[in-house]
């Protein structure tokens, strides 16, 4: 392994560690909202990660800047997602929660 | 082949049936339809994973994005509770249960029996040249089997014409209760949504691509933009829209037969000009059917009684 | 690598289909999209891993296909209006 | 067992579950949705068997079948949906006809 294949893998992990998190965060918070909040560390932080280790890896620059692409576009994408999600939950009535 | 690569095999093939099974059982119809679209997403996988990254894109355009929203939408014109058929007794769901195991069981063992070794790949490969293409699977939809998928373009203008027939789409009217992030999406990606579209049809003369691949991505450009409501739904009495309904039969058609004429087969291209008249089907099967599928869109049902006589709105 | 790489698709995969149980449990419409939602990111990163193989260079489009088509499904989710009145 | 013995078996559950689901499940949704998961039970198998020449290419013609096929059965499935609206659409409109 070289220095660059140790590094792709230590990017991995991380990313694998914060889809776990995701994974955790929407089985355990107590809400939709809270939940989307959840969502958003795979979306954005772990597939970064992952992206990232993939670029430093390949080989050619056309494959690094097409997965970096993916990873933009994913982003753009959720981040809108996201919104579209939570205000159809709110126009239909359901308020988030809070520790009463 | 490693061991976490059977791992990983192993997981996949057990969350299908698992998902399908959930699918079915679930009480709730939407998430029956999520856990559909879940599915679509993990049998994407399965299609990358047995080295089928033409049937993962198609997928991946269809089974997510398209078939998701056409239930999804459906679901908002029926309700939940409406369109229940008569409860089926308990005597048939096991005469039925023990008959699909043994058809379950039956498939299983018989498929992994088959000795025979593998079927046309060699005979593909070595008539490949013929085909005017490089790439064996668009040679075989194209230039092999161009029957089947000449018949097929023809079933699929059929559907979109009877579908319509049915359900014939509503316009939504009113404020978007949404705005603005849908119509902002639509609009940031429909540039991308064509530009992929036609990369994809670009790429399949050499590498996974080509016309189903292509108009499914643009039909799904196009559903977000009907959603987004920055599109009305296609209408059939547009002379433009049934202009591109038929393109690509039309088109297919012509190429065909006109080999007649000069004495020589149904479908038999013309070698000189066979990649050109290829690509040009496949341009016009793109749109075709990325309109077909678009058809298949009714839109959303409009508030009150308007979705109820869905005629008027033809 | 590709070893490396399988490890963690394997863990991608097993910790989205833990999520499934949100689909099951809901409450809410909106909760089970989110699992969607996940699927569809999880996907996308098992599809960029495989994609390094070599040979295999087509799953990035269908990653990028994936990517392209999500927000349909949630938005066609968000327009669902439960005909009945009942609620999400 | 290898990779395509694996998928096909699951393909082989999921053509068994869902016939279950077109002849037991009561709503129409729900056997709309059985009879369009029988095809993609169909197309694992198909699949699964053309890379029975792993890891040499694998056959494309079953490849072309199912490609065909996937956007065969979207629109079969759309067909049935546009049915099931308009039947839902008659039952709620007139309840006093004689519709079935």
């Amino acid at each position: 392994m070289t220095v660059i294949d140790v590094v792709a893998t230590a990017l991995w992990v991380v990313g694998a560690v914060f889809f776990f998190a995701g994974t955790v965060g929407l089985l355990r918070f107590p809400d939709v909202y809270t939940r989307l909040h959840a969502l958003t560390k795979p979306d954005n932080v772990g597939l970064g990660f992952i992206v990232s280790g993939l670029a430093i890896q390949s080989s050619e620059l056309a494959v690094a800047l097409k997965v970096i692409a993916v990873w933009v576009l994913l982003l753009v994408v959720n981040a809108v997602s996201c919104q579209v999600i939570a205000r159809a939950t709110w126009n239909r009535g359901i308020r988030p929660w809070s520790r009463r | 082949m490693t061991a976490l690569d059977l791992v990983f095999d192993v997981v996949l093939a057990t969350v299908m049936p698992v998902l399908v099974w959930r699918i079915l059982a679930s009480k709730d119809l939407a998430s029956s339809v999520v856990l559909f679209v879940a599915l679509g997403l993990v049998s994407a996988l399965a299609w990358a994973r047995l080295h089928a990254p033409d049937i993962a894109l198609v997928e991946a355009a269809v089974g997510a994005g398209l078939t998701g929203a056409l239930l999804m939408n459906a679901l908002s014109w029926i309700g939940a509770e409406a369109g229940v058929t008569e409860p089926v007794s308990r005597a048939t769901r096991v005469g039925v249960g023990i008959l699909v195991t043994a058809v379950g069981v039956g498939l299983a063992v018989a498929v992994i029996h088959l000795t025979q070794p593998v079927g046309l790949a060699h005979e593909v490969d070595a008539r490949l040249a013929d085909a005017h293409v490089d790439y064996p699977v668009t040679a075989v939809l194209l230039s092999f089997r161009g029957y089947d998928t000449l018949l097929e373009i023809a079933v699929l203008v059929t559907a979109a014409l009877g579908a319509r027939l049915y359900a014939p789409g509503s316009v939504p009217g009113g404020d978007d209760p949404l705005s603005p992030h849908p119509r902002v999406l639509a609009r940031v990606l429909t540039p991308i949504v064509v530009l992929v579209a036609g990369y994809l049809l670009w790429r399949g003369a050499s590498a996974p691509g080509g016309a189903f691949q292509a108009a499914a991505v643009l039909a799904g450009g196009g559903i977000l933009l009907v959603l987004a409501r920055v599109l009305r739904p296609p209408r059939m009495s547009s002379i433009a829209v049934r202009a591109a309904l038929v393109a690509g039969l039309a088109w297919f058609i012509a190429v065909a037969a006109l080999p007649l004429a000069t004495g020589a087969q149904l479908l038999e291209y013309p070698s000189a000009s066979a990649k050109q008249l290829i690509i040009s089907i496949e341009v016009a099967l793109t749109l075709s059917i990325s309109i077909v599928l678009l058809m298949f869109f009714p839109g959303e049902p409009a508030p009150g009684e308007a979705a109820r006589h869905p005629e008027d709105r033809w | 690598m590709h070893e490396v790489r399988m490890g963690i698709t394997v863990v991608l995969l097993i910790s989205v289909v833990a999520g499934l149980a949100r689909i099951t449990r809901g409450p809410t419409l909106a909760d089970r999209m989110l699992v969607a939602q996940l699927f569809c990111t999880t996907a996308v990163a098992v599809l960029l891993l495989l994609a390094a193989d070599p040979g295999a260079e087509a799953l990035r489009d269908v990653a990028l296909v994936f990517t392209l088509l999500a927000p349909t499904v949630v938005i066609t989710f968000a327009r669902y209006r439960a005909p009945t009145g009942a609620g999400p | 067992m290898s990779a395509w013995s694996i998928y096909a078996c699951s393909g082989a559950a999921i053509i068994a579950l869902s016939l279950y689901g077109v002849f037991a499940c009561a709503p129409l949704l729900k056997r709309i949705l059985a009879a369009n998961l029988i095809g993609t039970g169909v197309f694992l198998i198909l699949v699964a068997l053309a890379d029975r020449s792993a890891p040499a290419q694998p056959d494309p013609v079953p490849h072309a079948l199912v490609l065909t096929g996937v956007v065969i059965s979207v629109s079969a499935t759309a067909l049935a949906l546009a049915i099931a609206i308009r039947l839902a659409d008659r039952r709620s409109s007139d309840d006093e006809g004689g519709w079935p």
